[in-house]
């Protein structure tokens, strides 16, 4: 709140005479508009990269017709969404059935308040801020089981009750791995976060600690795509089981908010890892090289940039990766991320707490971020290997 | 000006409401919330004085702790209202009567 | 009235407006549900109070934690396509007359007493809150945890089927 | 971190139970048909450790503030300490699976973990010095009692028992809380002896708050020692626990919320001087226990008049006890803290007794009701008679254990004055009429007909060893008792430094 308003002040001084209410008002009204506009034009984008990376990938072109390369096909469909009748099944309970997305959006839009755009570029620099993230998600949970129940359809509610225990189980392994980078920035703030990271690829934390940081951030990107319900992580609304899921019975703008919500929580999601291992709005270059062009402050670019990019590994994964059964989700859950979470905010507490590694291990500076990207570009070369051969076979079989 | 007694009362509010809760309802969950209220309205009672009386965060962290023992209360407290339902399909506290004497 | 008394006003009566839906509702439903305002609201006072780090944990135990195991608890202690899950209220009269008491001698106690007025400004505390447990706090931050781990241990034993030797 | 340091030398007992209860539910997870008796032995192993340094504590006289006024170690803690510590290790020798008919079967890797976890909340609670320590030593207690008594799962009985023992524990604790906040709002600090600092100047302005908040303070207090009107969930938890679970609560949480109480009402609420203390501020909170501690044992011994189930009874018993005990907080006088402590030494050995010869009949004839305990001397005489000393020493007659509690408790309140005889009085008839339902049990036991087809008890050798060791124990203790009151006039001592 305080950055908006110096910031506010620096580009129109006038306004510090003006009554307090007036400049509270801008100073919330502001940054809440933002990021509403933020919303609501994300998902259009989202929504067409996801058809479109889903289209390349099945080795089909995806929407083409409204628009060159079908690029205004989401937004006929987002209007399409908006002007069609939100239907209300007889039997609903009315109220629940209008709360309950309303909550979901909340929970998922609110963490966007701390999310840092630039060393000044932020709503509000809160001390907890990495604990309100994860405080905050947890307010959808309620919301898809107020969903799932106000629909009062069996599907619906065996969605919202899945989906509730899939997010607190993996919320749990998710805020044991946030430990790990809050141990090592000793602080909680989203600003101090990326402070730490300052100065270059190889100061992100992803590239220090070398064998705890990479297995760290993975898993915590993978918590994270099981609490948005992503694929393989689907199952509370697997629709071959669910119909649908929690939103079998939502159509409309309603239907919409709850997509709103699902593709906003992937950014935040995205912007969060990127912020706690991938330098947040840090370029990558050493020397602050690109930082900003000229006068114009880049922070914001890197920060979409690498949360772009960790949703298209989302999409990319969506693709490649089967839906996991319930009790294999529970397992990876509670027998595989939570205990390596455990142990790995150990050994972070021991390495944090030696003097010689407290900035990361001594071979981190040279070994330990090249082994990591050369361990990302294998995984990467092998991939487009599986997928050449995939399609060399496929022409064979044709043939 | 908002001060230490408009906290007071609120709490005092939320205290009486879970009384009112435990007296009136039969159902065990429900039992369970008033007594979340109650704890909560204790927890504003302990930061509000943290923040207006005392001067220190003993009172908050005190509140802290107050939020993990209702957490694992509660854990223990559905587990056995779950039992209770699996053996006479009731989660109604009247219908839990065959000790007395 | 300063912006913050407006918010005050806000939190408050939304934390005992839900509070009393929550002993109020017909339905239980309703009641759950209504409990997530009244911690949310609870929250918001912890925020005005400057208790930053404590409203987050109330949201991050309270909302995702104890109300997520309640709802359960609702859900699995009824015939779920039940959608009314009417509970019965016994008693309204008597008890709104010994609530209605507790509340004035409350009311009235936080009212006359002369509190000590030391007094703290807000400012950030979760540095602080981390130093005292494991300071000051620290037996009462170890014994928390092997609270939680006989709840954990009770409450599996507990709801554990199968009987085994 | 020295601090740490120092304190762990003064936390010995505790930390050999954490370190017992990890081990136990290692152990009881990896698995293995040996994981039974391993962790039976690696309880009584840690409990007897624990036990060792407790004694160590005790006769070292230790005393002091640990971990930054969290708890405090005195001699008082220390006796406290060995009780709590004995009562579990006879729990588990003496009863558990193989005397206990209704555990049979289930796992026993749970069990002992609880135990282990009860008797170190118990530990906390007797020595907390901190408000917030005091809380959640308490809720700790509680909701370990809450899990020992849901233990028998698939039982409608302990199910239901742990229910009302759960809500009925959580409202009290809910309400104690709520006190507490008060009582920090009126102080600003959460160490006791710093709240007794500011209240030994009083508080100004109205003493409302200060009331509720006493008021409520004793409404958790009243809760774990089941004093009325707080012993509602009593008899229904004894009778729908276990055994042996019942056993164990009747003795140990009991025990510890006595040791809280007195440290909360001696060091506290009142201004320690020599011998005596003096009443802090305007609360006279003795008129208030002395009303409870009343209305406690009239009640309880009334109650039990009418029972059959032998649980019921000796619930209603343990309730009249309680009201004795609490003559001893009232005195507010180092006789009084004496006679407390030697009256809870000698109940442990005559309680678990009796709930001892409870557990084997139940072993044998699989029945509660002491409808079914006529000729029970003829199929079973060792136990009987030793049923009978158990009941004598209840009822308080020389040269009994019993009786030497009743006595001193007796004198501490005779000792405050003739403003308060009539206290005593009361005591005295109340001791009278709890005398009609013991003698009525060792009526039934060894003058009613009835069972006659029955075949004889036929007791296990450990268990006739067991019932001589707690026959001795009631009997014995009359003959060195210079000693043990010695012990006791050693360990008021209590600490009230931060």
């Amino acid at each position: 709140m305080d950055i908006t308003y110096d910031l506010l002040l620096r580009i129109f001084p006038a306004l510090a005479d003006a009554p307090s209410w007036v400049l509270v008002a801008i100073v919330a009204g502001l940054p809440a508009l933002a990021c509403f506009a933020f919303m609501g034009v994300g998902p259009v984008i989202y929504v067409y990269a996801e058809r479109k990376i889903s289209g390349f990938m099945q080795d089909r072109l995806g929407p083409m017709r409204v628009g060159k390369w079908g690029l205004l096909q989401t937004i006929a469909d987002t209007v399409k969404l908006l002007f069609k009748e939100a239907i209300f099944p007889r039997d609903v309970d009315r109220t629940l059935f209008l709360l309950a997305p309303i909550i979901v959006c909340v929970g998922a839009f609110l963490p966007l308040v701390v999310i840092p755009w630039g060393a000044r570029l932020q709503t509000a620099d809160l001390n907890v801020g990495v604990f309100f993230v994860a405080a905050i998600s947890s307010l959808s949970v309620i919301g898809l089981i107020m969903a799932g129940w106000a629909s009062n359809n069996k599907y619906a509610l065996f969605g919202g009750m899945r989906s509730a225990a899939q997010i607190v189980s993996y919320e749990i392994p998710a805020i044991m791995l946030l430990l790990v980078p809050v141990m090592i920035a000793g602080s909680l703030s989203l600003q101090d976060l990326v402070a730490v990271q300052a100065g270059g690829l190889q100061n992100w934390l992803l590239f220090r600690y070398f064998p705890i940081m990479p297995i760290a951030f993975v898993m915590f990107f993978v918590a994270g795509m099981a609490e948005c319900n992503r694929t393989p992580f689907d199952i509370p609304e697997a629709e071959s089981e669910l119909v649908a899921g929690f939103h079998t019975e939502y159509s409309g703008f309603f239907f919409a908010m709850f997509m709103m919500a699902e593709y906003t929580e992937m950014f935040v999601i995205s912007a969060v890892s990127s912020v706690l291992f991938l330098g947040g709005y840090l370029s990558p270059f050493p020397g602050g090289v690109l930082q900003t062009l000229g006068p114009l402050p880049l922070g914001w670019f890197w920060l979409i940039f690498k949360a772009w990019f960790l949703i298209f590994v989302m999409m990319w994964l969506r693709w490649t990766l089967p839906r996991l059964r319930v009790d294999q989700l529970m397992h990876v859950a509670w027998k595989v991320l939570l205990p390596v979470a455990f142990v790995l905010v150990v050994v972070t507490g021991f390495f944090v707490l030696l003097p010689e590694t407290a900035n990361g291990f001594l071979w981190d500076r040279w070994v330990a971020w090249p082994l990591t990207l050369a361990f990302v570009a294998f995984l990467f070369v092998v991939m487009v290997r599986a997928l050449r051969w995939n399609r060399r076979r496929a022409q064979e079989l044709a043939a | 000006m908002i001060g230490l007694s408009h906290y007071l009362i609120v709490s005092a509010a939320l205290l009486s409401l879970g009384i009112l809760g435990l007296l009136t309802r039969r159902n065990a969950v429900n039992v369970l919330m008033s007594i979340e209220l109650i704890l909560n309205s204790a927890n504003v009672n302990l930061v509000a004085f943290s923040r207006f009386g005392a001067g220190n965060l003993d009172g908050q962290v005190f509140a802290v702790f107050v939020i993990v023992v209702a957490a694992a209360e509660v854990a223990v407290a559905l587990a056995i209202v779950l039992t209770m339902y699996r053996l006479r399909r009731t989660p109604n506290l009247d219908d839990a009567d065959i000790l007395r004497g | 009235m300063t912006a913050a008394d407006y918010v005050f006003w806000v939190f408050a009566t939304a934390t005992v407006v839900s509070g009393a839906v929550v002993v109020f509702a017909r339905s239980l439903i309703y009641s759950a549900f209504a409990l997530l305002f009244t911690f949310f609201g609870v929250a918001g006072l912890y925020v005005l109070l400057g208790a930053d780090f404590l409203a987050a944990t109330q949201l991050l135990i309270y909302v995702g934690g104890i109300l997520v195991l309640l709802l359960f608890g609702v859900m699995l202690t009824h015939r779920i396509y039940d959608l009314k899950l009417r509970t019965e209220k016994t008693q309204l009269g008597p008890g709104l007359i010994v609530a209605a008491g507790i509340f004035i001698i409350f009311a009235n106690a936080a009212l006359i007493t002369e509190w000590p007025t030391v007094g703290r400004e807000p400012a950030p505390t979760t540095k602080e809150i981390g130093r005292l447990f494991l300071g000051e706090y620290l037996l009462a931050f170890e014994a928390a945890s092997v609270l939680l781990l006989v709840a954990l241990i009770g409450a599996a034993m507990i709801v554990r089927r199968k009987k085994d030797a | 971190m020295e601090e740490v340091l120092r304190s762990l030398g003064l936390f010995k007992p505790e930390i050999a139970l954490t370190a017992g209860l990890l081990l136990v539910v290692i152990v009881d997870s990896i698995g293995g048909a040996w994981r039974n008796g391993a962790v039976r032995i690696l309880s009584i192993a840690t409990l007897a450790v624990a036990l060792g340094y407790a004694v160590e504590l005790q006769v070292a006289g230790a005393q002091g503030a640990i971990f930054s006024g969290m708890l405090t170690v005195d001699p008082l803690g220390s006796f406290f300490k060995i009780i709590l510590v004995l009562a579990s290790l006879l729990i588990i020798t003496a009863f558990t699976f193989r005397a206990a008919r209704e555990l049979h079967g289930l796992g026993q890797g749970e069990f002992h973990a609880l135990i282990l976890a009860l008797t170190l909340s118990n530990l906390l609670l007797a020595g907390a010095n901190d408000i917030v320590m005091l809380y959640l030593a308490l809720e700790m207690v509680s909701i370990t009692s809450y899990v020992m008594v849901a233990y028998l799962k698939g039982d409608r009985m302990s199910n239901e028992a742990s229910l009302k023992y759960l809500l009925f524990g959580a409202v009290s604790t809910g309400g104690m809380l709520y006190g507490l906040s008060l009582l920090y709002g009126l102080t600003g600090t959460t160490s006791l002896p710093g709240i007794r600092e500011v209240l030994a100047t009083g508080v100004p302005g109205p003493q409302l708050a200060l009331y509720l908040a006493t008021l409520l303070i004793v409404v958790g207090f009243g809760f774990k020692i089941a004093a009325v009107p707080f012993h509602f969930w009593c008899p229904d938890v004894y009778q729908g626990a276990a055994t042996p679970v019942t056993a164990l609560l009747s003795v140990a949480p009991k025990a510890a919320g006595f040791g809280i109480a007195v440290r909360f009402f001696f060091g506290t609420f009142a201004v320690p001087v020599t011998g005596t203390w003096d009443l802090s501020g305007v609360i006279d909170w003795q008129l208030l226990l002395v009303v409870i501690s009343v209305a406690t044992m009239t009640l309880g011994n009334v109650a039990a008049l009418t029972q059959n189930n032998m649980k019921r009874l000796l619930a209603y018993s343990s309730i009249a006890h309680a009201g004795y005990i609490l003559m001893g907080i009232v005195a507010l006088s180092d006789v009084g803290a004496r006679s407390l402590l030697i009256y809870l030494f000698a109940y442990l050995f005559m309680n678990l007794g009796a709930f001892l010869v409870v557990t084997l009949v139940h072993l044998h004839d699989g029945t509660f009701d002491l409808r079914d305990y006529p000729g029970l001397y003829r199929r079973a005489p060792l136990l009987t008679l030793a049923m009978g000393l158990f009941m004598l020493s209840l009822i308080g007659i020389p040269p009994l254990v019993g009786f030497l509690g009743k006595l001193y408790v007796f004198g501490a309140v005779v000792n405050m004055g003739s403003g308060y005889y009539w206290y005593a009085a009361v005591g005295a008839v109340n001791a009278a009429i709890a005398g009609f339902y013991y003698l009525r049990v060792l009526k039934v036991m060894f003058i009613d007909a009835g069972n006659e087809d029955k075949p004889p008890l036929k007791l296990a050798f450990v268990d006739r060893a067991w019932l001589l060791f707690f026959a001795a124990a009631n009997l014995l203790p009359v003959l060195f008792w210079s000693r043990i009151d010695e012990w006791a006039r050693g360990a008021v001592v209590l600490y009230t430094g931060r």
